[in-house]
């Protein structure tokens, strides 16, 4: 679907290479963005951007992200881009919120996924049985349940809530927090000390507050890895997003594993619908509350690279910079800007060890530009400061300039025989 | 190791330092001066059929249109109107101009007189519709049109309402730092940050006020996504603020929320958040609300066709007419600090003090 | 004839099948489904619809059809939302504080326009090209900071003056103007409509008569035949970008030269959205997207006479939702039936039986 | 046990098809086909493109189910649903056209849809080891197939097979892209397994090797099978006439019509690997003279590919020049290249000659959208594009109901025609054909054979690329080895014979006169 520019060469057989492990990269990853951070808290002088408050809104924030890009990464590993995962996590909001006042937040869950999996079963059929474009299908889905969840909640929400709009309010889950390590490292982060600070307050946000649905997402993530990466169920699902007609000719059911994948992918888009419904401060079904996290749950997936390491980073690092504008604005933001300067920073040495001379020129006038930015003004003026999140993301993306390699059959109809 | 959290006792890490605040000598309130044109005979409406033309939402947001729903409901109730010859339409999210037009057009050609239409995105459209039907009496709450004589504008000074919210704030916080949270940076919800911040200052001059929009103008989504007034509020709470004042929609809900968690105090913002269904499991920690009348203005406005005397209605819903005001319910604010409100009350009334409406 | 019964028939079931998901719908609730289309299709003839929904049909056909540009060549431009907002709001400054004859003030106003949209589309565009970066994540990302940098351009500080509790830029004087045609009690249509026009002939042309045309729809079927063929991708990337940011750069113009001659807070927002849907209804052939945003604006029009009979306004978005959705299914549907139809007639007429053609 | 010992009259045999039928829309791909294999023989399928092989073989693999017909396996008759029934059954199939997933391991490809056996883990992997090491099929598991060459992927698709205990296997043209080394070590395999016991049906248009390797040989035309020969007995040409019911063509082209006048002149020519450190192309000189055919031999993946698409721009150089008639190209891009008068066909004529979708007039104007007769300045000049292609048409005897269906519509050796002879239109200077007869049956081939002598002999300069020893020894004036992105040999093709190419292509060093090296290969590069 989506136009590739460069063909993939056919590179002729190369010796292999020792790749590092994918878990080494991500800790490696994970390590130097909180070195960066932590640097720049340090030479900025705002300790907020470590802090354990902005953890716990990144990770609140960066929830629904994760799960709505957990289910595109499903459906697209099996081949089915899904850009309908919006309009599924629209379906997933408002069967939490029927469920959720009804019965409770548990009930809340089940019927998200059960509606999020309608959702993604419609877009099933239309993909995978009449082969009609993922992206028109998908399109449809996004209508289709705005429309839906509207229509029902005039039938059924207003008569309660006196309000077409919104849902009667829903029992939130009760949270947790590893109650000694929370708050020793409370204290840690509150002796401002270098680095160690910074990772108590990172990892304090972590695990203070906690509520069974951010559990529930977070061992989703390495669930979803293992189901995929090392089941016989995951090898044939993504075999099938990778070449369907080689699976097929070995006996794999390519459109049982599609129609799984999809309907599973709904199911995570709907629960990331939960997860803005059973929000503490939200605590209903309310019309739009989406807002496109939907979109930018895609827009995670495919930054992460079509992989749940990747994934999660996109979503932190959404998250991460929307909490900080959030609760900090625009003078803290800026702050990022120098972290930006920083990693390019590091870029240039790298490119220049690299002998890639045209790379590090580059890096350099931008990381000059940004400098520049950074010392002549006091802040962000709060217009953009509220999309410190996008910038962020097509920064990464622009320096980072990753080969992203989706599925070879992403987005491909598939027809037997 | 992993301990269920109890109702926001847990992690209140109000990080920020403060000391209680000094406050200004207060004026003394002098006799407040009260009048709504309601406040008179009994006005029999009953020969009315009145069109409401709400903004996104409509009746039922627990916000502003349905302050607006409350005044039709009164004048029902109150002045003889007939359930059956009113009509309530809406609008919808990202419609364009055409169908706001088409709506008031609807309202008109129907016969409907008075049409109110309610919220500022119909000062347009009132300016090309209202022209067409020169004999009906058309409303716009908050908003004007110019030129057009037969749309009578029910304009607020939500900013001194504001101002008193401030000066709650500012008695309220054990820290004399305070908060303000706006859904979307538009002009009418800067009215409420100018005058939340500048009562504030004046109650305590070395108050620290933080303000935090949820989304620039343009995108009203600020304006229902609680999760995001929720972090908002969190991270004024953690700097230290202690007392919240909202003027963000259904966002409003998450800033609640997040003064429960947080340990904090609330203010609320249009109508009396106290007694709102939609926020009642937080409703402790709201210690009032900044009152703004489109109810009473929607119940003046009818009343004032009914006697068909539209002079009588003032230019301007301010604290003189009781247009906006503060509400007490929670008995959190006790007697003294209501005497405190009572005096920076009048004092602008009389016009001592002149309260900023731009931040 | 066939070939024209296979390009009518799908959409034509598509409604009727929409119709009656609707229909089902509304029994369901409680309401009747004859007199609630019954009221949408009266309502045409009332006041000022019918050119309601000729303007609307104008403007949605722009958005498909900058959207329809980049689809051509498998581009996925989310991003005509963001660029016509930045350029409604950029060629609304320009028009408002400068001072030129009728008509060229007009056209200065036009050229602003599709120069901004082209601007905004650039960054992903050579985003993509030079960094490798997803148009669709680009994109997504461009959206909101057109929000922003719209915020920004009207604070009081900047551009915007406040008008009542609305904030908009200076009102472009009268010689900026594009004048419609008035139908007195029925409306003004906006002249832009023309515009519209003149655009869908000049996309049917440059699509089909032109080495342009030619080279797109070649890397849109296949990038690497085209890339054989001497089409330049990355350059084919950034002129078809550019061509619908342009474009997309003149959605806001019928209103802002033909109703509100400036750009406030009650800008016409999610038209880009809507965009796609009518590209990908309308398959990005020039007719069938005249015809989808038809469609699209009738349901839009008319659905405001729902109101009227009591029935929510939203079974219109169903309505939409579910037509674009079985409208491919039922192309789908067709095309297989007449690719095993031309298969068929091949082999016929080779007369072929072993099939050593 | 030999295979001849094994082949028993008193047993089963391993598989009958008995009156195979099967229509397609437009087309009777079988019809009333009979085949009997012994069991532990290898029996060869002939016959034409199109002729229907293919589709028995996926009928027998239970991918489609027959129209009319039987099947029997080990005396029993059977039905099969999906490949999976037909795996049960101890069938197996390497297709044609690789069926593999490259952005998953070799391990990952083998034990797909056979989990139920040994797992996906470390027992699948042994397992895996084990039976490369006794069947000699060595291939890395942990690596990703996108890594590997196409000889060891036809590795990786046998042990498919093998993996899921296949007792019978079916190799659809197993050889087409093997060089002549490969092909001797699969045979070496092959007949390795049949000794264990393993039943081949054993698909190839090479006649040669159907006698090398076969016991029995079944022919197919136009469907439906016209006889059997002993392969012990029959000769190649004998066997062609069964399979096309003419004489076979032959490339031959002796008299020479090679000119003074250079019109590729390829210096210094170099690219890197897109990871940026090794080099695909080094250091390559190369001239093509009017009325010259330059034929470049080398095993898949050795840079031909590139050679060709640097030549053509599509692939920018790391350095080097690139002159066509005195004119300095190496600055430009495809299209200017083209315009200089460079024609060329594509060794993948789906993915880089044609768009499928659009009919053929539409196809005559790719490449020529900025030349008569098909533009006018920004203009196409639809006119004279429908006008070309019906000459086209005619004059390349493509067989097609018009000009206006779509080019997906056309058989493969159809689109070939076209796409030849749209590059010979326009009057190029050299024409650049990357193995311009893959998948094409030999009536097209000859014709596109002769159409290049032609042209040729008019003074077309050409640079030839095919895996087809014959056809590169038959065409070609000078023959030029390709290894590890360098020009390492030249042979004479009127002396050079396709084993010795083979083992200059494979760097095992030339042995004969009519190869001589150019350039040495340093064995240890990475
Ligand atoms: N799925 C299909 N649908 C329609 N027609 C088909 C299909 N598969 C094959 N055919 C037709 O059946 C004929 C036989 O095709 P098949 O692939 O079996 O040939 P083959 O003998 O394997 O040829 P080749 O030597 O090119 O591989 C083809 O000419 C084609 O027209
Ligand atoms: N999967 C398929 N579905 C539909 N039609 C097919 C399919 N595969 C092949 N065909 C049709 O079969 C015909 C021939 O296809 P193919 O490319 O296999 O030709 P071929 O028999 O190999 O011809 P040639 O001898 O020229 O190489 C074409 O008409 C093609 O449309
Ligand atoms: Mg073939
Ligand atoms: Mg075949």
């Amino acid at each position: 679907m989506i136009s590739t520019l460069e063909e993939k060469p056919h590179v002729p057989a190369a010796p292999r290479k020792r790749r590092v492990p994918g878990w080494a990269v991500g800790m490696i990853s994970v390590a130097g963005a909180v070195l960066l951070l932590s640097t720049t808290s340090y030479l900025t002088g705002f300790p907020q951007m470590t802090s354990s408050g902005t953890t716990q809104t990144a990770v609140r924030l960066a929830l629904p992200i994760l799960l709505a890009g957990l289910g595109g990464l499903w459906a697209e590993r099996a081949g089915v881009v899904n850009i309908g995962l919006e309009g599924m996590m629209i379906m997933g909001t408002w069967g939490a919120a029927w469920a959720g006042y009804q019965w409770g937040p548990w009930a809340a869950l089940v019927a998200a996924v059960v509606f999020g999996s309608l959702g993604g079963l419609l877009h099933a059929i239309a993909t995978v049985t009449f082969g009609v474009n993922h992206i028109v299908s998908g399109v449809a889905i996004n209508l289709l349940g705005a429309g839906l969840t509207k229509y029902l909640s005039t039938l059924l929400f207003q008569p309660l809530s006196n309000n077409p709009r919104q849902s009667p309010p829903v029992q939130p889950f009760d949270t947790f927090s590893a109650a000694g390590l929370s708050d020793w490292l409370r204290e840690l982060e509150n002796e401002q000390r270098v680095i160690i600070s910074d990772v108590a307050g990172i990892l304090g946000g972590l695990v203070t507050g906690v509520s069974p649905l951010t559990m529930i997402a977070i061992l989703l993530l390495p669930l979803s890895y293992f189901l995929l990466w090392r089941t016989r169920f995951g090898l044939r699902l993504r075999s099938v997003g990778e070449n369907p007609h080689a699976a097929d000719s070995l006996g794999v059911k390519v459109y049982l594993h599609k129609y799984v994948a999809v309907i599973v992918s709904g199911g995570l888009a709907g629960l990331g619908g939960a997860a803005l419904v059973l929000n503490p401060g939200q605590l209903s079904y309310l019309e739009g509350q989406t807002g496109g996290r939907g979109y930018i749950g895609l827009a995670a997936m495919i930054f992460g690279n079509w992989r749940p390491g990747g994934l999660l980073g996109g979503a932190a690092l959404f998250g991460y910079a929307d909490g900080l504008q959030l609760r900090s604005g625009g003078e803290v933001v800026l702050g990022l800007v120098y972290g930006v300067v920083i990693l390019l920073g590091v870029i240039v040495v790298w490119q220049l060890y690299r002998r890639k001379w045209f790379s590090a020129a580059a890096a350099i006038v931008v990381a000059v530009l940004m400098y520049l930015l950074y010392i002549t003004l006091d802040e962000i003026p709060g217009e953009f400061v509220s999309y410190a999140p996008h910038m962020v993301t097509l920064a990464v993306l622009a320096v980072a300039s990753q080969r992203l390699r989706m599925p070879a059959a992403d987005g491909v109809v598939y027809r037997r025989g | 190791a992993c301990a269920k959290d109890t109702g926001g006792s847990g992690n209140n890490s109000n990080t920020g330092s403060g000391a209680a605040c000094e406050y200004a000598t207060p004026p003394t309130a002098s006799a407040t001066s009260s009048t709504s044109a309601a406040n008179g005979d009994k006005v029999d409406a009953s020969a009315l059929k009145i069109g409401l033309a709400y903004d996104i939402g409509g009746r039922g947001d627990a916000s502003f249109n349905d302050s607006a729903a409350a005044g039709l409901d009164k004048a029902i109730a109150d002045m003889g109107v007939k359930k059956e010859n009113t009509r309530e339409l809406s609008a919808a999210p990202n419609e364009d101009e055409s169908a706001k037009q088409t709506r008031l057009r609807q309202l008109a050609g129907e016969g409907f007189n008075p049409i109110i239409g309610v919220g500022f995105a119909y000062a347009e459209s009132l300016k090309v519709v209202a022209p067409e039907f020169p004999d009906v009496k058309f409303a716009l709450v908050d908003g004007t049109v110019e030129g057009a004589t037969n749309v009578t504008p029910l304009l607020f000074a939500e900013h001194e309402g504001s101002f008193l919210a401030g000066v709650i704030a500012a008695y309220q916080s054990k820290k004399c730092h305070v908060g303000f949270v706006g859904g979307v940076e538009i002009p009418l919800i800067q009215k409420f940050e100018a005058g939340y911040a500048q009562g504030a200052k004046a109650a305590a001059p070395n108050i620290k006020v933080e303000s935090k929009y949820i989304t620039p103008a343009g995108d009203f989504s600020g304006f229902q996504d609680a999760p995001k007034g929720q972090e908002a509020a969190k991270g004024q709470i953690d700097a230290g603020a202690d007392v919240i004042y909202q003027a963000a929609g259904a966002s409003g809900k998450g800033v609640f929320s997040a003064a429960k968690q947080g340990n904090v105090l609330a203010i609320g913002v249009d109508a009396d958040q106290y007694n709102q269904a939609t926020v009642a499991d937080t409703k402790d920690v709201i210690v009032s609300s900044m009152l703004k009348r489109v109810d009473v203005a929607v119940y003046d406005f009818v009343a004032a066709v009914a006697k068909n005397d539209l002079s009588s209605l003032p230019k301007v819903f301010d604290l003189k007419s009781d247009g906006v005001g503060y509400a007490t319910s929670g008995g959190k604010i006790d007697a003294k600090l209501q005497e405190i409100l009572e005096g920076y009350k009048a004092q602008i009334i009389e016009g001592k003090i002149s309260v900023k409406d731009t931040p | 004839m066939g070939h024209l019964r296979g390009k009518l028939l799908p959409p034509a079931l598509a409604i009727v099948f929409s119709m009656l998901l609707c229909g089902v719908a509304l029994v369901i609730s409680g309401a009747n489904p004859f007199s609630a289309f019954a009221a949408m299709v009266t309502h045409v003839g009332k006041g000022s619809t019918f050119v309601d929904i000729i303007n609307s049909t104008g403007i949605y056909y722009i958005a498909a059809l900058a959207v329809a540009i980049g689809f051509q060549m498998n581009l996925f431009n989310i991003g005509v939302e963001g660029q016509y907002r930045v350029a409604a709001v950029i060629a609304a400054v320009v028009g408002g504080s400068i001072a030129l004859p009728t008509g060229i003030h007009t056209l200065v106003i036009i050229i602003v326009a599709a120069l901004a949209g082209a601007a905004w589309a650039a960054i992903p565009a050579i985003l993509k090209v030079t960094r490798g970066v997803n148009e669709v994540i680009s994109t997504i990302m461009m959206n909101g900071l057109a929000i922003g940098l719209s915020a920004y351009l009207i604070r009081r500080d900047v551009f915007g003056e406040l008008r009542g509790n609305n904030i908009r830029t200076p009102e472009i004087p009268e010689s900026g103007w594009m004048p419609g045609i008035s139908f007195g009690g029925g409306g003004t249509m906006f002249g832009f409509i023309f515009v519209a026009v003149a655009l869908g002939v000049g996309y049917w042309v440059m699509m089909n008569r032109t080495r342009f045309g030619f080279e797109l729809r070649a890397s849109g079927e296949s990038s690497t035949a085209a890339s054989a063929g001497g089409v330049n991708a990355k350059k084919m990337v950034l002129f078809s970008m550019l061509i619908s940011g342009a474009i997309a750069g003149l959605i806001s113009l019928p209103e802002l030269l033909g109703r509100d001659h400036t750009f406030s807070l009650n800008f016409t927002a999610g038209i880009g959205f809507s965009g796609i849907a009518i590209a990908l209804l309308g398959r990005n052939h020039p007719g069938g997207i005249a015809f989808g945003a038809l469609l699209w604006a009738f349901l839009d029009k008319s659905g405001l006479a729902l109101d009227n009979v009591g029935v929510p306004r939203e079974i219109v978005t169903i309505m939409q939702g579910s037509i674009v959705l079985s409208v491919v299914v039922a192309y789908e549907v067709v095309r297989r039936f007449e690719l095993a139809a031309e298969q068929r007639r091949v082999g016929r007429e080779l007369g072929t039986v072993g099939g050593a053609a | 046990m030999s295979s001849s010992t094994s082949v028993g009259t008193d047993e089963h045999p391993a598989v009958v098809l008995t009156g195979i039928t099967k229509r397609f829309p437009g087309v009777v791909a079988n019809s009333d086909v009979h085949l009997t294999v012994r069991r532990g023989e290898v029996h060869a399928l002939c016959g034409e493109n199109g002729a229907g092989k293919s589709t028995l073989m996926k009928i027998l693999y239970g991918m489609q189910p027959p129209d009319e017909g039987t099947i029997e396996v080990d005396g029993e008759q059977v039905r099969f649903r999906t490949p999976s029934d037909a795996i049960k059954a101890g069938i197996g199939m390497v297709h044609q056209h690789f069926m593999l997933a490259d952005n998953l391991t070799v391990q990952e490809n083998v034990v797909l849809g056979a989990e139920a056996l040994h797992g996906i883990g470390k027992k699948a992997r042994a397992r895996i080891i084990e039976l490369s090491g006794r069947t000699g099929l060595n291939v890395d598991p942990g690596v990703l197939v996108e890594q590997l060459g196409v000889a060891d992927r036809q590795r990786v698709e046998i042990l498919k097979v093998l993996y899921r205990g296949a007792k019978v296997i079916i190799l659809d043209e197993p050889t087409a892209v093997l060089v002549p080394q490969e092909v001797d070590e699969l045979f070496e395999t092959v007949r390795g397994m049949q000794a264990q016991g393993y039943t081949f049906l054993f698909i190839s248009h090479k006649l040669d090797e159907v006698r090398a390797i076969a016991d029995s040989v079944t022919v197919i035309r136009r469907g439906t099978t016209v006889g059997s020969a002993d392969p012990k007995t029959v000769s190649s040409r004998q066997l062609a006439e069964m399979m096309v019911g003419s004489e076979l063509p032959s490339p031959e082209t002796r008299e020479s019509t090679v000119t003074d006048k250079v019109v590729l002149d390829v210096k210094g020519l170099r690219l890197l690997a897109p990871d940026g450190t090794r080099p695909i192309l080094d250091d390559i000189d190369l001239v093509v003279r009017s009325g010259e055919v330059v034929g470049i031999a080398g095993v898949e993946g050795n840079g031909q590919t590139e050679l060709v698409e640097a030549v053509m721009g599509m692939r920018k150089a790391g350095g080097g020049t690139i002159t066509l008639l005195d004119k300095d190209l190496s600055k430009l891009g495809t299209l200017a290249r083209r315009e200089a008068g460079i024609g060329y066909v594509p060794e993948d004529r789906h993915r880089h000659g044609l768009l499928l979708t659009q009919p053929l007039w539409y196809n005559r104007i790719l490449g020529y959208q900025t030349r008569k007769p098909t533009s006018k300045g920004v203009w196409l000049d639809i006119d004279g594009a429908k006008k070309d292609t019906e000459r086209i048409v005619a004059d390349f005897d493509v067989r097609t109901p018009g000009i206006d269906v779509p080019a997906a519509a056309l058989s493969g050796g159809n689109q070939q025609k076209l796409v030849v002879g749209r590059e010979l239109s326009g009057d190029p200077v050299l024409l650049i054909a990357s193995h311009p007869t893959r998948g094409v049956d030999v009536g097209a081939q000859a014709l596109i054979w002769d159409e290049i002598k032609r042209a040729r002999a008019a003074g077309l300069a050409v640079l030839l690329i095919s895996a087809d020893l014959d056809e590169l020894i038959g065409l070609s004036d000078t023959i030029k080895v390709m290894l590890r992105g360098r020009l390492v040999a030249d042979a004479d093709p009127s002396t050079v014979t396709p084993e010795d190419l083979g083992s200059a292509m494979t760097g095992a060093g030339s042995t004969s006169a009519a190869v001589h090296e150019t350039a040495t290969v340093e064995e240890g590069e990475n």
